[in-house]
C-alpha cells in the first residue's frame, strides 16, 4: 500500500489527535485552536497537491481505495468547504457555548472521512468511511446541548442515519451474496452465472432478483442521504435545528461526495436488471423538484424554506444522474458543485446575522436589509438569482449544462417539465428579495453582523464564483469534464 | 431655371417660415401680425408671377422635385411640388383669401390674448393648404390633408378655456380622421397597385387600374371605384357631406376669421379637391358618380333649409356652405370638374365676405351672434351692409353677380347631363329648390339684421375699423366681378384643362360640346330659358314678402310651422343621433371592453386563485410532515417496498 | 437449499427490524434496537455467503460492521441522554418541537 | 475596423454601472454631470457605430470568440442593418432616460443610473448577439435590472407589479431557453447562422414556433399575454417606463424578426393567420380599453400594447401575401415593422417623458385632478401635442411611416385585414385626444394647476431633442429603411422560404 498517497489524510488526522492531547494545555483559548486547525487544513491542501498531483491522471488500484483526478478534485473542494466552516464556527462557539476543542476535531474528523470515501471503490472501505464521514455531523449538531431543536435534530439525524446505512449494508450483503465481490464496479460486472448454481429460489430467478434488491437497497440508501423526495423527512428537521455554520457544512460537502460515490457504484448501467432504473430515478427527481419548490413556497422560516429548495436541487441533479450516461455524471457533478457553493455561501451568510438579538429564524427578519447591511445584501441577491437560475450567475450556466444533458439523450419531455417547478421556485426566491430590497423606511428590521477578515474574503471568493462562473463557465466544465475516466 | 425653383418652394414656404417664427419666437402683437401678413403676400405675389410665367410660357407645369422619402424596392417615392392649371388656380385663390383673412383678423382679434398664437396657426394652415394643393405625390397629399384637418383642430378649439370649443374640435378631428381612415386605405390601395407616389405615375396607369379588380365577396369590383369610394368617404368627411356634416356646425365655436377662412373658403373646399384632382379614377365607374351626385343634391336642399330657423349668424352661414359644398358634388358627380372648381373659386369669395361681413357684425355688437338681438344696422354700419347685400345677392346666384355664372352652369349642366331615372329627376329637382332656399335664408338674416326694427341694447354702434372694411370691400368686388372674368378660363373652347388626364369618354365630350354651346350662345340669355334664374329671383323677392313686410306671418302661421320647425332645429336629428347612438355605443364598447377585460383580468385573479390553491395545497402537504419520528419511517418503509415492488414489476421478474 | 434459507432469515430479521420502528410508539432506545438489528441482520448475509465464496471478505465485512455499529450506537447514545437532559423523556413522540 | 467597437459599446453600459454605483455617496452635481458624460460617450460610440457601417452588407464588425466550447457556444456579435437601428434606438432613449433623472430626481440618482445603465446594456447585448445562448443570457439579463428598477424606485404597490412583470418573462423565457438549447445541440453550434440553415420537420418547427412565441409574445405584449404591461408602467419611474416601453418592448420584436420567420418558416406560414388574428384583436380590442382609462400612464401602457399588435401585424401579414405578390412588398411591410418599432420607441418615451415632468410637479395619475393645464402649461402642452400626434401615426411624425407601410403591406394580403389595420387610427385618435381633451382643454378645476410653473430650459432642451428626432423620422424616414433593407431582404427570404 503505497502509503505516500494518503499522507495528507495522515497529516490531518494525527494534527487532530495532536489538538486533543493539546486541550489542557491551549485552556480552550478559542482563537488559537482555530487558528491551529486553519493552519492544519491549509498544509493538508499544499500536501494533498503535492503528493497528488504527480500521478498525471493514472488511477492506482489500491484494493479499497483509489487515487485519480476525479477524487483530487472533489477532495480539494471538500477540504474548501471544511476549511469555510472552521472559519465561520467562531460565533456559534461564543454564542451558543460549545466545547472548543471538541467542535474543531469533529469537524476536522468529519473532513477526514469525506476525503476517504471519494477514494473509496470497495464496499468495505466505503462502508465504514462513510460511517466515519456522518458520525461526526451526527455529533456536531448534538454538541449544542442548550437547544431543545438541536437536540432533536440530532436524535432524529442519527436515528434516520443509522437506518438508511443499515438499508445501504443489506443492499451490499445481496450483491456480494449474488457477485461475492466487494468491489464497487460488482453492480456493472454483468458475469455473474459462474458463481451460482442456477438452484432457484422462492421461485425467482435468484441471480435478478437479488442483485436487483440490492442494487435498489443501495440506490435508495443514497437517496436517503442526498435528501430526495420519498426520503428527505429528516432534511426539514436537521436544517431548522443545527447550527448555521453546521448546516451549511451538512448541506455543502456530503452531497458533492455522495454525488461522486453515486457515479463510482452506478457509473456505466450496462447492467440489465437495472436498466428500468433510469425511469424511477427520474420519477423521483421530478417529484422531489416539484414537492420542493411547491412547499418552500408557503415557508415562513428561512432554514425550512432553503431545506424544501434543496430537495428540488437535489432532485435536479438526480435528473441528470439519472441519464446514467458520462455526460450525466459530469453534468450532475457540475451542478452539484455550483449548487452546494451557492448554497454554503447562503448559510455563511446568514450565519453571521443577528437581528436584534436572535439568530435569522424568519424570512421577514431580512426585511430591509440593503439599507441595514447592502454589501450582505447584495452576496444574497446574487446567491438568490443564482439558485434561481438566471443568466449573468453560475445558477444558469449549471442548469444550461443539466438540460442539455438531457436533450442531448432525447428526453426533452423531461427537459420541459423541470421548467414548471423552476417558475413557481421564482414565487418565493423574488419574495426574498422584495423583503431585502423593496422595503422602504419606517418596516426595517435592525440587522447587525461583524465578519473577521477571512470570512468576508472567503464570501467574497463565494460571490465571484458566482459571477465567474455565470460569465465564463467552460473554465469550470473544463476542469470537471477532464477529470472522469472516458 | 434656378429662379423658378426657388419661386415656387418659396411661394408655398413662405407662409411657414412666418407661422413657425411667429409661432416660436414673438411676442409683440404689432411684430406678428406684420410677419405672417408679410409672409402671406409674399407668397401671393410669388404665386402671381407662376401664374404670369405659366401663362405666357406654353402652359407646361411648373414641376420641382423637393426629397427622395424613402428608398425602398421599387416604390419611388418622391416628394415634390407641381404647379400646373389646376392647382395655380387653386393657390391663387386660397393665397388672396388667406391674405385677406389676415389682414381682416388684425382688427377682429385685436384684444384677444392668443394673438400671437392665432397669427402662428393662420399662417401655418395657410401653408398646410397650398402644400396641400401644390404638391405632386400622394404622401405630401396625405401629409396636407391631414395637416389642415390638425390646424383646424387647433383654430376650433382656439378659445380653449371653453369646453364647447373642446367638445367641437374632437369632434370635427374624430371625423376627419374617420374620413382620413378610408382615404389612406385608398392611398395605400392605389401606391401599391401603381408601385409609385407620384401623380405622374398614377395618370399613367389609370387605365391599368379600371382593368384590375379585387374580389369582394367573391364578386369582382373594379379598382378605380373602390379607391373613388373611399377617396368619396375621405371628402366626405373633409367636404361635410350629408352624414358627416355634422361637424362644420359646431366648429363655429372657433373665431370668425377661422370660419371664413377654413370652415367656408379652404379646408371645406379640400375634398372637392380631391375629388377633381382623381376625377379620372371616378370617371369609370357611373353607379359612384350617381352616388355622388345624389348625396351632393341633398346635402344641397335639406342641410340649406336647416338655415332657415336658426338663430346664430355665424351657424347659418356654415349651413349655407353646406349647401354650396352639395352644389359642388354634384358638380362632380355630373363629370363636370371644371365648374365644380369654378364654382368653388367663386364660393370662397362671397362666402368669405359674408362671413366677414357677419364678424364685423360681431365685433360692432360687443360679440353678439344672436339675429334677433340685432336689427336696423344699415344705417350704422353701411359698408357693412353693403357688401352683405352685394354677396348675398351672389350666393342666391343673382345674374350679373359672380355666383350666378357658377350656379347656374351646375344648373344647366344637371339639366342636360342626369340620368333620366327617378333619382336623376331627384337631384335636379332638390338643386332647383335649393336656388330657392338659398336667397330665403340669407336675406332673412339681411332683413332682420340690416333692415328690421332696431331691438339691440347696445345703442351707438360704429362701423368696425378699416382693417375689416377694406378686406371685405375687395371681396364684395371679387364676389361682383371675378365670375365674368374668370369664366373663360374655365368654360369654352379656350379653357385651361384643369383636370389631368381626363378619360376622353363618349359623356365628357357630349358635356363640353355641351356647355360651349351654352357659353358661346351668352349664358344670360340661355339662363332665362331656364327656370334657375326664376327661382332665385322668386327666393328673394319671397324672403322679402315673408321677413321685410309681414314679419307677423311666421308669429300667426305658428301652428302648422311647429313640426318642420322642430325638424329643422333639431338638423334632422344627426346630432341626436351622433350623441346618443353612436358616442354611447362607443363608449358601452369600451366599456363592456374593459369589463370583460376587467373581467379577463379577474380570471387573471382566478389564476392567481389558482396560485392562492397552490399554496393551500403546499400548505397541507406541509402539514403531512408532522416530525414525528415513527411516522418517518412509516412513509420511508412504504416507499422503500413501492420503489422495490415496482422495479420488480416492471423488470418482469415477479 | 441452505443458501435460500440463509437469505430468508436475514430478511426476515431485517423485516422484524422494520416493522418494529413502525409499531413501536413510544421509544428512541427500541428504534436504536431495531438499526442495530438491521445492521446485524446484514452481517449474517455476509458471514453465510463468505463461506459460500470460499474467501475471508465478507467475514472482514462482518467485523467492521460490529465494529461500526458499536461506534454508532454509542454516538446515538450519547446524544439521547443529551436529548433527556433537555425533554426528561425518551419518548419521540415528545420529539415535535421543530414546526412549520 | 481593428478596435472591436461592438464589445466597446457592449460593455459601455456595463462600466458605466459599476462607476455609478461607486459614485453614491458623492455629489448630486457629480452624479449627474458623470452620468451625462458617460451616456453622451454611448452615443458617440454608436455614431462612430453607424457611421462605419455599410448599408448594403449583412453582419458587420464580427467578432467571435470561443465562450463555452463544451456546448459550443462562442462570445459572437455582430451588427446588421436591424439591430444597428435598434442599438442606436437604445443609446439614445438611454441617455434621455438619464437627462430626465437629473431634470426629475433630486435623491438617488446614482442608483437609478446604475439600473438605466444595467438595463442598456443587456438589452445592446440582446442586439448584437449573433449566438444563440449569449443572446438568451442577455435577453434574460435585461429582465434583472427592470425588476430591480421598478421594485426599488416604483410607485405604491411596486412589489405587485414588479412581481407580475417578472414571473411573465420568466415564464416565457425558460421555455424559450429549451428550444434554443434544442436548436443548439440539433445544430452542433448555437451560431444563427447554423440555426438559419438547420431543416427541421414541420412538428419540430410547431414546437419551436409556439416556445418562441411564447417568450416573444410576452416581451412584446401580445394580446391574451399584455396584463403585466400597464401595471409595470403604473408603478415604474419615469425614466423606467421610457426604458421599459422604448428598448425591452423592441426584444420581442426583434426576437420575432430573428427567430419566429427565419428558423420556423413553415410553421410561422401556418399560424400566420392565429398571430394576425390576435394582433388585429389587439389593435382594436386594447384600443377600445384605452379609450376608458382614468390613469394616464395605463392609458399610455396600452396604447403601445396597440402599437406593439400593429407590429406582430406587420410581421405575420408577410406570410398572408399570395404567392403572385412581388417579394418588394414583404420587404416594404416589414421595414415598416422596424421603422414603426423605432417610431413608438421614440414617442412613447416622449409621452413617458411628459407625463413624468406633470407627475413631478402634481404628484398624481388620475386625469379626473387635470384640466386646462393649456393655459397653465402652454409650451408643455406643445410638446405633448407632437408626442400625441406621433402616437396617433400623423403624417410628418414618425408614427406615420410605419403604420402607413405596415397598412401598405396588409393591403397587398387582404382588404378585410388592411380595413381593420386602419381603424387604429381612429381609435388611437380617440383615447388620445380624449386624453388630450380632458388634460389640457376646458376650464382649470384643480387649484393646485395654477400654481404650476411651465418648464424650465432643461426640459425644454430634453423635450426638443426627442421632438426633433420625431419629426426627423417622420419626414425622412430613410435614414432607418436605407441601411436596414439589406437585412430585411434575408429576413423575407425565410418568409419566402416558408411559403415554397
Amino acid at each position: 500500500m503505497q502509503i505516500h498517497y494518503f499522507l495528507a489524510e495522515l497529516l490531518l488526522i494525527i494534527g487532530l489527535l495532536g489538538l486533543l492531547l493539546l486541550k489542557q494545555i491551549v485552556k480552550n483559548h478559542e482563537s488559537q485552536t482555530r487558528a491551529y486547525v486553519i493552519g492544519l487544513y491549509l498544509t493538508t491542501i499544499v500536501l494533498l497537491i503535492w503528493t497528488q498531483a504527480d500521478f498525471n491522471g493514472k488511477t492506482i488500484q489500491d484494493g479499497l481505495f483509489i487515487v485519480d483526478k476525479l477524487s483530487l478534485m472533489v477532495k480539494l473542494l471538500v477540504l474548501g468547504f471544511g476549511l469555510a466552516t472552521v472559519v465561520f464556527f467562531d460565533q456559534p462557539i461564543l454564542r451558543c457555548g460549545l466545547p472548543v476543542v471538541e467542535t474543531y476535531f469533529l469537524i476536522g474528523i468529519q473532513t477526514v472521512g469525506m476525503m476517504l470515501t471519494i477514494a473509496c471503490v470497495n464496499w468495505i472501505s466505503l462502508f465504514v468511511c462513510l460511517e466515519l464521514m456522518y458520525l461526526p455531523i451526527y455529533a456536531l449538531i448534538g454538541l449544542h446541548t442548550t437547544n431543545r431543536d438541536a437536540q432533536e435534530a440530532a436524535c432524529k439525524y442519527i436515528i434516520m442515519g443509522a437506518f438508511s446505512t443499515g438499508v445501504l449494508l443489506y443492499g451490499i450483503s445481496l450483491i456480494y451474496a449474488v457477485s461475492g465481490t466487494f468491489e464497487l464496479q460488482a453492480l456493472i460486472a454483468p458475469s455473474l452465472t459462474t458463481a451460482l448454481n442456477k438452484a432457484t429460489f422462492l421461485g425467482l430467478d435468484p441471480e435478478q432478483s437479488l442483485f436487483l434488491i440490492g442494487g435498489l437497497l443501495v440506490l435508495i440508501a443514497l437517496c436517503f442521504k442526498l435528501g430526495v423526495v420519498p426520503f428527505h423527512l429528516w432534511v426539514r428537521d436537521v436544517y431548522e435545528g443545527g447550527l448555521y455554520a453546521a448546516v451549511s457544512l451538512i448541506a455543502s460537502a456530503p452531497k458533492l461526495v455522495l454525488v461522486l460515490v453515486w457515479s463510482r457504484v452506478f457509473f456505466d448501467s450496462e447492467l440489465s436488471s437495472l436498466k428500468n432504473i433510469t425511469w424511477i430515478i427520474f420519477s423521483i427527481g421530478l417529484v422531489s423538484m416539484f414537492f420542493g419548490h411547491f412547499l418552500a413556497l408557503v415557508q415562513e422560516r428561512i432554514r425550512i424554506l432553503l431545506a424544501y429548495s434543496s430537495l428540488a436541487h437535489m432532485g435536479f441533479v438526480l435528473l441528470a444522474l439519472g441519464l446514467m450516461s458520462q455526460m450525466g455524471h459530469e453534468a450532475a457533478m457540475v451542478y452539484t458543485i455550483g449548487y452546494t457553493v451557492t448554497i454554503a455561501l447562503v448559510f455563511l451568510v446568514l450565519s453571521g446575522m443577528i437581528v436584534n438579538g436572535r439568530r435569522v429564524v424568519l424570512i421577514e427578519d431580512l426585511k430591509g436589509l440593503s439599507i441595514t447591511q447592502p454589501s450582505l445584501a447584495f452576496l444574497l441577491l446574487i446567491a438568490i438569482f443564482s439558485l434561481l437560475g438566471l443568466p449573468p450567475f453560475a445558477g444558469f450556466m449549471l442548469k444550461v449544462r443539466v438540460l442539455t444533458a438531457l436533450i442531448e439523450s432525447q428526453y426533452l419531455g423531461i427537459a420541459v417539465l423541470t421548467l414548471i417547478p423552476s417558475v413557481v421556485a421564482a414565487c418565493y426566491y423574488i419574495n426574498m428579495i422584495h423583503l431585502m430590497y423593496f422595503q422602504k423606511g419606517n418596516e426595517v428590521s435592525i440587522v447587525e453582523s461583524h465578519y473577521s477578515s477571512i470570512q468576508s474574503l472567503l464570501l467574497i471568493t463565494g460571490g465571484v464564483f458566482i459571477i465567474g462562473v455565470g460569465i465564463y463557465p467552460s473554465e469550470l466544465f473544463q476542469w470537471v469534464s477532464g477529470f472522469y475516466p472516458s | 431655371m434656378q429662379l423658378i425653383k426657388i419661386l415656387t418652394i418659396s411661394s408655398v414656404c413662405w407662409p411657414l417660415a412666418a407661422g413657425l417664427l411667429t409661432g416660436l419666437f414673438v411676442k409683440s402683437h404689432r411684430l406678428a401680425h406684420r410677419l405672417c401678413v408679410l409672409g402671406m403676400l409674399l407668397s401671393f405675389l410669388s404665386i402671381i408671377w407662376l401664374c404670369i410665367q405659366f401663362m405666357s410660357g406654353s402652359q407646361q407645369a411648373i414641376v420641382v422635385d423637393l426629397m427622395q422619402w424613402s428608398s425602398l424596392p421599387n416604390l419611388n417615392a418622391k416628394i415634390g411640388l407641381c404647379f400646373d392649371a389646376f392647382a395655380i388656380m387653386m393657390c391663387l385663390m386660397v393665397s388672396a383669401v388667406a391674405l385677406l383673412i389676415h389682414i381682416y383678423s388684425i382688427g377682429y382679434m385685436q384684444d384677444d390674448i392668443g394673438y400671437v398664437r392665432f397669427f402662428s396657426l393662420i399662417s401655418l394652415f395657410s401653408f398646410a393648404m397650398l402644400f396641400l394643393i401644390a404638391t405632386n405625390n400622394l404622401i405630401g397629399l396625405f401629409l396636407g390633408w391631414e395637416s389642415i384637418s390638425l390646424f383646424s383642430y387647433f383654430l376650433i378649439g382656439f378659445y380653449y378655456y371653453k369646453n364647447r370649443a373642446a367638445e367641437a374640435n374632437f369632434k370635427a378631428f374624430l371625423i376627419n380622421r374617420f374620413g382620413d381612415c378610408a382615404f389612406c386605405l385608398g392611398l395605400a390601395l392605389l401606391i401599391y397597385h401603381c408601385k409609385s407616389t407620384a401623380y405622374a405615375d398614377v395618370y399613367a396607369n389609370i387605365n391599368l387600374l379600371a382593368n384590375t379588380s379585387l374580389n369582394i365577396f367573391n364578386n369582382p369590383v373594379q379598382l378605380t371605384t373602390l379607391i373613388g369610394c373611399l377617396f368619396f368617404i375621405g371628402a366626405m368627411s373633409k367636404s361635410a357631406q350629408i352624414p358627416l356634416h355634422i361637424w362644420l356646425p359646431d366648429s363655429m365655436e372657433g373665431p370668425t376669421p377661422v370660419s371664413a377662412l377654413l370652415h367656408a373658403a379652404t379646408m371645406v373646399t379640400a375634398g372637392v379637391y380631391l375629388l377633381a384632382r382623381f376625377g379620372s379614377m371616378i370617371e369609370f365607374s357611373a353607379g359612384l358618380k350617381l352616388v355622388i351626385t345624389v348625396i351632393g343634391a341633398t346635402g344641397a336642399l335639406f342641410l340649406g333649409m336647416m338655415a332657415l330657423c336658426e338663430a346664430d349668424i355665424k351657424r347659418i352661414i356654415a349651413f349655407s356652405t353646406l349647401s354650396q359644398l352639395g352644389y359642388m358634388m354634384v358638380a362632380i358627380g355630373l363629370g363636370a370638374y371644371h365648374i365644380a372648381i369654378f364654382h368653388l373659386i367663386m364660393h370662397a369669395f362671397f362666402k368669405a365676405c359674408l362671413f366677414m361681413a357677419a364678424g364685423s357684425v360681431i365685433v360692432g355688437l360687443h360679440h353678439e351672434q344672436n339675429i334677433f338681438k340685432m336689427g336696423g344696422l344699415w344705417s350704422s354700419m353701411p359698408i357693412t351692409g353693403l357688401c352683405f347685400f352685394l354677396s348675398a345677392l351672389s350666393l342666391s346666384g343673382i345674374p350679373p353677380f359672380s355666383g350666378f355664372y357658377s350656379k347656374d352652369l351646375i344648373l344647366s349642366v344637371a339639366q342636360a347631363s342626369t340620368p333620366a331615372s327617378f333619382l336623376g329627376y331627384y337631384v335636379y329637382d332638390a338643386i332647383l329648390l335649393g336656388c330657392l332656399v338659398t336667397p330665403l335664408y340669407i336675406f332673412r338674416v339681411y332683413w332682420t339684421v340690416f333692415c328690421g326694427p332696431e331691438n339691440h341694447q347696445h345703442g351707438e354702434v360704429c362701423e368696425s375699423p378699416w382693417t375689416i372694411r377694406f378686406p371685405m370691400t375687395i371681396l364684395a368686388i371679387l364676389s361682383i366681378g371675378a365670375g365674368a372674368l374668370t369664366l373663360p378660363f374655365f368654360v369654352g373652347p379656350d379653357a385651361l384643362n384643369i383636370v389631368p388626364a381626363l378619360p376622353d369618354t363618349s359623356a365628357i365630350t357630349r358635356l363640353n360640346q355641351f356647355i360651349n354651346k351654352i357659353v358661346t350662345g351668352g349664358l344670360l340669355i340661355h339662363a332665362l330659358r331656364e327656370p334657375a334664374l326664376a327661382f332665385s329671383i322668386g327666393g328673394v323677392v319671397l324672403s322679402w314678402i315673408i321677413y321685410k313686410r309681414k314679419p307677423q306671418w311666421t308669429t300667426r302661421h305658428q301652428t302648422w310651422l311647429a313640426i318642420p320647425e322642430y325638424i329643422l332645429r333639431n338638423q334632422y336629428g344627426f346630432d341626436w343621433v351622433y350623441n346618443n347612438i353612436i358616442v354611447t355605443f362607443f363608449s358601452g364598447c369600451a366599456r363592456t371592453c374593459q369589463k370583460v377585460g376587467e373581467q379577463y383580468l379577474i380570471n387573471r385573479t382566478i389564476e392567481n386563485r389558482v396560485s392562492q390553491n397552490i399554496v393551500i395545497g403546499a400548505e397541507k402537504f406541509s402539514r403531512v410532515q408532522t416530525s414525528y419520528l415513527n411516522r418517518y419511517f412509516a412513509i420511508m418503509s412504504v416507499a422503500l417496498a413501492g420503489l422495490i415492488g415496482i422495479s420488480l414489476f416492471y423488470s418482469g421478474i415477479l | 437449499m441452505l443458501r435460500s434459507i440463509i437469505i430468508l432469515t436475514s430478511m426476515m430479521l431485517v423485516l422484524t427490524a422494520f416493522v418494529g420502528m413502525i409499531i413501536n410508539r413510544r421509544n428512541l432506545i427500541v428504534m436504536l434496537l431495531c438499526v442495530e438489528m438491521i445492521f446485524l441482520s446484514a452481517n449474517i448475509n455476509f458471514v453465510y455467503f463468505s463461506r459460500f465464496h470460499q474467501h475471508v471478505h465478507g467475514q472482514v465485512m462482518a467485523l467492521m460492521i460490529i465494529v461500526v455499529a458499536a461506534a454508532e450506537s454509542a454516538v446515538a447514545l450519547a446524544l439521547m441522554v443529551l436529548m433527556y437532559r433537555q425533554y426528561h423523556t425518551v419518548d419521540s413522540s415528545k420529539l415535535v418541537n421543530i414546526r412549520g | 475596423m481593428n478596435i472591436p467597437i461592438l464589445s466597446l459599446i457592449l460593455w459601455h453600459g456595463l462600466i458605466a454601472a459599476i462607476i455609478m454605483s461607486q459614485l453614491a455617496r458623492s455629489s448630486i452635481w457629480l452624479q449627474k454631470s458623470t452620468a451625462v458624460i458617460i451616456s453622451m460617450l454611448g452615443c458617440g460610440l454608436t455614431g462612430y457605430l453607424w457611421y462605419g457601417f455599410i448599408p448594403n452588407q449583412a453582419f458587420q464588425f464580427v467578432e467571435k470568440v470561443p465562450w463555452i466550447a463544451h456546448l459550443g457556444a462562442f462570445y459572437h456579435l455582430g451588427v446588421d442593418g436591424i439591430s444597428l437601428n435598434l442599438v442606436i434606438l437604445t443609446m439614445i432613449i438611454v441617455f434621455l432616460s438619464i437627462l430626465s433623472i437629473c431634470v426629475i430626481q433630486e435623491k438617488n440618482i446614482a442608483s437609478a443610473c446604475t439600473w438605466v445603465f444595467l438595463v442598456q446594456a443587456m438589452s445592446i447585448g440582446a442586439f448584437l448577439a449573433l449566438d444563440g445562448l449569449l443572446f438568451y443570457l442577455f435577453w434574460e439579463a435585461s429582465l434583472l435590472p427592470m425588476f430591480l428598477y421598478i421594485g426599488l424606485c416604483g410607485g405604491g404597490n411596486r412589489w405587485f407589479a414588479a412581481r407580475k412583470y417578472f414571473l411573465f418573462s420568466l415564464f416565457g423565457s425558460l421555455f424559450f431557453l429549451v428550444s434554443i438549447l434544442y436548436l443548439g445541440l440539433k445544430a452542433g453550434d448555437f451560431s444563427f447562422s447554423s440555426f438559419y440553415q438547420l431543416q427541421l420537420n414541420l412538428n419540430e418547427q410547431l414546437l419551436l414556433f409556439t416556445a418562441f412565441t411564447l417568450a416573444f409574445a410576452i416581451k412584446l405584449p401580445m394580446f391574451p399575454l399584455h396584463s403585466w404591461l400597464p401595471d409595470a408602467h403604473t408603478q415604474a419611474s419615469t425614466s423606467g417606463s421610457m426604458l421599459l416601453a422604448a428598448i425591452l418592448l423592441k426584444l420581442g420584436g426583434y426576437g420575432f424578426m430573428r427567430f419566429n420567420l427565419p428558423i420556423t418558416p413553415d410553421a410561422s406560414m401556418l399560424l400566420a393567420p392565429l398571430m394576425t388574428v390576435l394582433s388585429i384583436i389587439a389593435i382594436i380590442y386594447i384600443g377600445f380599453v384605452a379609450a376608458v382609462q382614468s390613469d394616464i400612464k395605463r392609458l399610455i401602457a396600452y396604447a403601445s400594447i396597440s402599437h406593439m399588435g400593429m407590429i406582430t401585424l406587420g410581421l405575420f401579414v408577410a406570410y398572408l401575401m399570395p404567392g403572385s405578390v412581388q417579394e418588394s412588398t414583404r420587404i416594404i411591410g416589414i421595414s415598416g415593422v422596424l421603422v414603426h418599432m423605432i417610431s413608438h420607441g421614440l414617442s412613447s418615451a416622449g409621452l413617458f417623458l411628459c407625463f413624468g415632468l406633470v407627475y413631478h410637479r402634481l404628484g398624481t395619475r388620475d386625469i379626473k385632478d387635470y384640466g386646462g393645464l393649456m393655459r397653465v402649461m402652454p409650451i408643455y402642452s406643445g410638446f405633448f401635442m407632437l408626442f400625441i400626434l406621433s402616437n396617433i401615426g400623423f403624417p410628418g411624425t414618425a408614427g406615420f411611416v410605419g403604420e402607413f407601410f405596415v397598412i401598405y403591406a396588409t393591403c397587398a394580403a387582404n382588404l378585410w385585414l388592411a380595413g381593420l389595420a386602419v381603424l387604429t387610427m381612429v381609435l388611437s385618435a380617440t383615447y388620445s385626444l380624449g386624453l388630450v381633451k380632458q388634460v389640457f382643454y376646458g376650464r382649470v378645476n384643480n387649484m393646485q394647476l395654477l400654481t404650476v410653473m411651465d418648464i424650465n430650459w432643461s426640459e425644454k432642451l430634453l423635450l426638443g431633442l426627442l421632438s426633433l428626432m420625431i419629426i426627423g423620422v417622420g419626414i425622412a424616414p430613410d435614414i432607418i429603411t436605407a441601411s436596414s433593407v439589406h437585412a430585411i431582404k434575408n429576413t423575407v427570404l425565410f418568409v419566402k422560404s416558408g411559403q415554397s
